[in-house]
């Protein structure tokens, strides 16, 4: 993901490997994706965060991201 | 023209539920979910694809003033899965309703009843309005609504087979002690299929296969909105007694010849 | 909504043909047509009853500007019979069809094919549109065909029955080989079973006792109708393939487990 | 049937055996047991009556008269 | 073990009548005779292959002494043909019995009743026995006996379909109004179907195709002589009522917890 | 004649389990178990009625050189309850098989498969062979399956109901998955439905009602032997495909009006 | 049929033209065929042939003649 | 249970109250019953006897004792 600056911080971001500046809050990484916060969801650790701390919620170092939205299901 | 479904204090005035899965496109879903006259339909939480940069998402495509979303943990195998799927989907969609899902097997996506029980009292205790999928086992689903559910969802047969209802018999057992609405989900091959499930007293019936996967999705759609218009009807009506000879529609007395 | 239905040559926009037999009232009747939808009704052939005077008749309470009389040879069981029945209904309705029934039998009311031939070729070369009822059978329908019959109209279970389309089988193989309309005559009890036959390639279905013997049977003519127009609308949209596993709805990717 | 007159002259309408006037047309006999003739058909010794010919067809003597409309049915 | 079953006043102990055409080679044909028990086997009539010389006939792989010959009429489609046939199976093989068909249709090979009903009545003025091959139609099948026929052979599905029973109730019917035997000629393609026709009462049942076709015919000769002494204790039983709901087999009272 | 079965080390040469419950008579009973050819039978336990001084116990008409007991738990509705009910029949029957039932609902007698999976992971435990009755539910039998089971017994209708195999599609694939052995339990009303059964895969049936209650038990028991040895042949033997048309069984060629 | 004599008479016999010595019987031409009387049936111009007859009944010229037997059947 | 001896001790014998000696053996409950002790299971509070400690084994003072036999089911 060679838009998030290099950095010694790393999180697994839906699966695979990715580095990101300490400090960046959800939402910081969210804009760093191109995300729209009002369609996804956001789970650290495997624990949701709630819409509204998103930007106050720093991701930590090592952190299990999950970044989920609705696709077509039965 | 039928009554309206109550669920959890939403009122729903269609009972066809449907899938967002599987159409040729997404017009064609927003014309087949117009078709249908549906009210709500469920959604799958997946990981966004973080290189797919700019993709339609599949809400632009659903008249949520109109359409209520229902979430579902399609793909969960276990009851810890499936609670945090719920968690994740209630999140991204500002409700808390969740169908519940928690798999037993790929090959049949039957239900793990005891895994989904779990997982049933905890999002239950957590304040979600939870609609389970499971079978036509009356002693789950009534376990399941003893545990909170909101509605059970029954299969009728398994999930994308298009079989039809399988076992009549154990679905209107299960309607028959139900305190909470019955929705008939999995299983509709075609039309006359949704008008059983209606018939057997089923109060809403939900699919997506069989929409999706027709040739002409929306014509289909059409199909399974008048279909549970009919069987609704038909429940409420009142049915002749299957009888095994005939019995003449035309006078008796009167004939020429007699 | 659906295609319309032409047979001999007259255009009908609903396919649901419903009988006058056996209603609780002449109201009752009226509304389940108007509910029906329905273009075609039946009507019986019998001696005036010269001691009611004054009985209002059953015409008043069809709207013949939507409705076109069908009169049928019911209660006839002879070829003889039914023919000079037919000519009776010719006069007394002012139009050349006829619903040929030659019965077989009192307790089945199975028609008699071998006779019922022999009625359908006397009265097509007397210039009637004979829409013979008959059973499903495929050489018998196929013959009444050669014959000139402008419809065929096996039935899916005895009359009054309720029984549900007995031989789905036959059915699909007389629509198959038939070069008239094929309409599904009797046996239908519940809305699926309408639906039944319009998904198997019914051009219309004809029933009576279904919707008159209802305990509400106008919400029954309702489901009727819906039913009808659901079945076609399946048959038209090409329904999937039944399979015996399942075939899941939701992505099988981006799931945050795997 | 005793609005028909007494008479010589007899049918068997619709199974019963009636007396009536010799002479009498299909009108008559309609307009006598006070029939539409809109809604009816008329069938002389096994043959139906044209409606346009009730006027002018008398009833024979001994006739089997079937005079039949529509009712319910399926 | 089962009661005997009496055609024309011939008695056999089995019920079980099975055809010699499709067998892999005439050792399995005899072999699958005997698992099956059979007293009775149908033959087809044909010309005689002229360049073949010295072919073994068929007739060398059927004891005669315990096995009943029946010759057919398969192949003919007018009443005719049919007459014909059976003038030269008379004479080939030495009985005026006669398996009678009238085919209407290369496709399904159903009957054509009224051509059936044709040579019916001619071969009984001719002194034959005649077991017509028919469909499910009762009155068919009460104007065949009325013609004099020594049996009816209603149809359960299309021959060699394996289909199975496809109308219980119009064999029942069937079965009720019948004073000869009924044999259940047709459609059979396991043993449970078997079992079927013999407990809705039909007095035997023949079967070829899903003998000689089965992936080792010999075992399922044997299953279907199992299946057919199983359907006829059953039918004699008296089988318990159905019912919606549970019937403990274990007592209710003295329960350790009660 | 067929195939032995091997169920935790212990062969049977029948493949038909019966009960010993609502029988008009001991005398009957014994009748009946020998008609049916049986090798085991289920027994319930119950509180010795100390009222009833000199009962001849049932097990004085239970060949027991010939006849495997297994007792059942019928009647307990707890874990707890079926774990004690499953400790008195061992030491009262000396062997540790015990046929597991934990009912969830008097009116249907449908598995508490939540309370079942207890029971039989505790069982399995202690060492005994566990046999527990359950729905058709494929992971219900898998979870059971997983836990130690020795064999699973699903049902193929509710207990004492007569329906036969209402959901064929389920047991298929029960089957398909299953290491252990399949013992369709509850349901069969007649023989054909246990000939389903066995032709669907099961590897044996256990009934007490279509016997004990039939008009005539013991016409009814050989009925069942023959109908399972009947379904386990047409199991092997590889049955014909179903068509929806028909397949000539006498030759097309050598016609002679051809 | 090379096994039958040239000759000035016809028959058809199966279907196909044949040469046939006049005054042949039904036996002799079974015999001439080889085939086993007694399980075969023969037909003359559409009407069958008694067995006991079939020394004694010629096959006239031009007859059409049905020779058949059973073959495995349902 | 007028054949047991009237004494202070109780016990809940198939869900009835009934007295019992004290001291008495399961075995010797069994005979007092006169059941067979090969064809019945007895369970004391809740706790299975095996059947060779029927001899050894007294029934205590308001045990609740099960005596089972198998019966007829399915």
């Amino acid at each position: 993901m060679d838009y998030l600056e290099v950095t010694d911080m790393h999180i697994i971001l839906n699966g695979d490997r990715h580095d990101l500046a300490p400090g960046t809050s959800v939402k910081s990484l969210l804009d760093l994706l191109g995300l729209d916060a009002r369609i996804v969801a956001v789970e650290l650790n495997r624990k949701v965060v709630k819409r509204d701390l998103y930007a106050t919620t720093p991701v930590p170092a090592e952190a299990e991201v999950e970044i989920v939205s609705f696709v077509g299901g039965g | 023209m039928i009554d309206a479904l109550t669920i959890a204090g939403r009122t729903f005035t269609s009972r066809l539920v449907v899938g967002t899965g599987k159409y040729p496109s997404h017009e064609i879903m927003q014309a087949a979910h117009l078709a249908a006259g549906t009210e709500m339909v469920t959604v799958a939480v997946r990981r966004v694809d973080l290189s797919a940069t700019g993709a339609a998402s599949l809400l632009n495509w659903i008249d949520r003033s109109r359409i209520f979303l229902l979430p579902n943990t399609a793909g969960c195998y276990t009851a810890d899965e499936a609670v945090r799927t719920a968690h994740l989907a209630r999140e991204a969609g500002l409700s808390n309703w969740i169908k519940l899902e928690v798999i037993g097997d790929e090959r049949t996506l039957f239900p793990d009843n005891e895994a989904l029980l779990v997982a049933t009292r905890e999002l239950v205790r957590e304040g979600f309005v939870v609609l389970p999928y499971t079978n036509d086992d009356p002693i789950a689903c009534r376990k399941l609504e003893d545990a909170g559910a909101a509605a059970v969802m029954p299969l009728g047969a398994p999930i994308g087979s298009g079989l039809g209802i399988q076992n009549p018999n154990n679905l209107l057992i299960i309607k028959e002690q139900a305190r909470v609405p019955v929705i008939v989900d999995a299983g509709v091959g075609t039309a006359s299929d949704a008008a059983v499930a209606m018939e057997l007293g089923a109060d809403a019936v939900l699919m997506n296969t069989a929409i999706a996967g027709a040739a002409d999705p929306v014509a289909m759609a059409g199909a399974m909105k008048h279909a549970v218009i009919a069987g609704r009807l038909a429940f409420g009506a009142g049915r002749i007694a299957r009888k095994r000879y005939a019995s003449a529609s035309s006078p008796l007395e009167g004939l020429i010849t007699r």
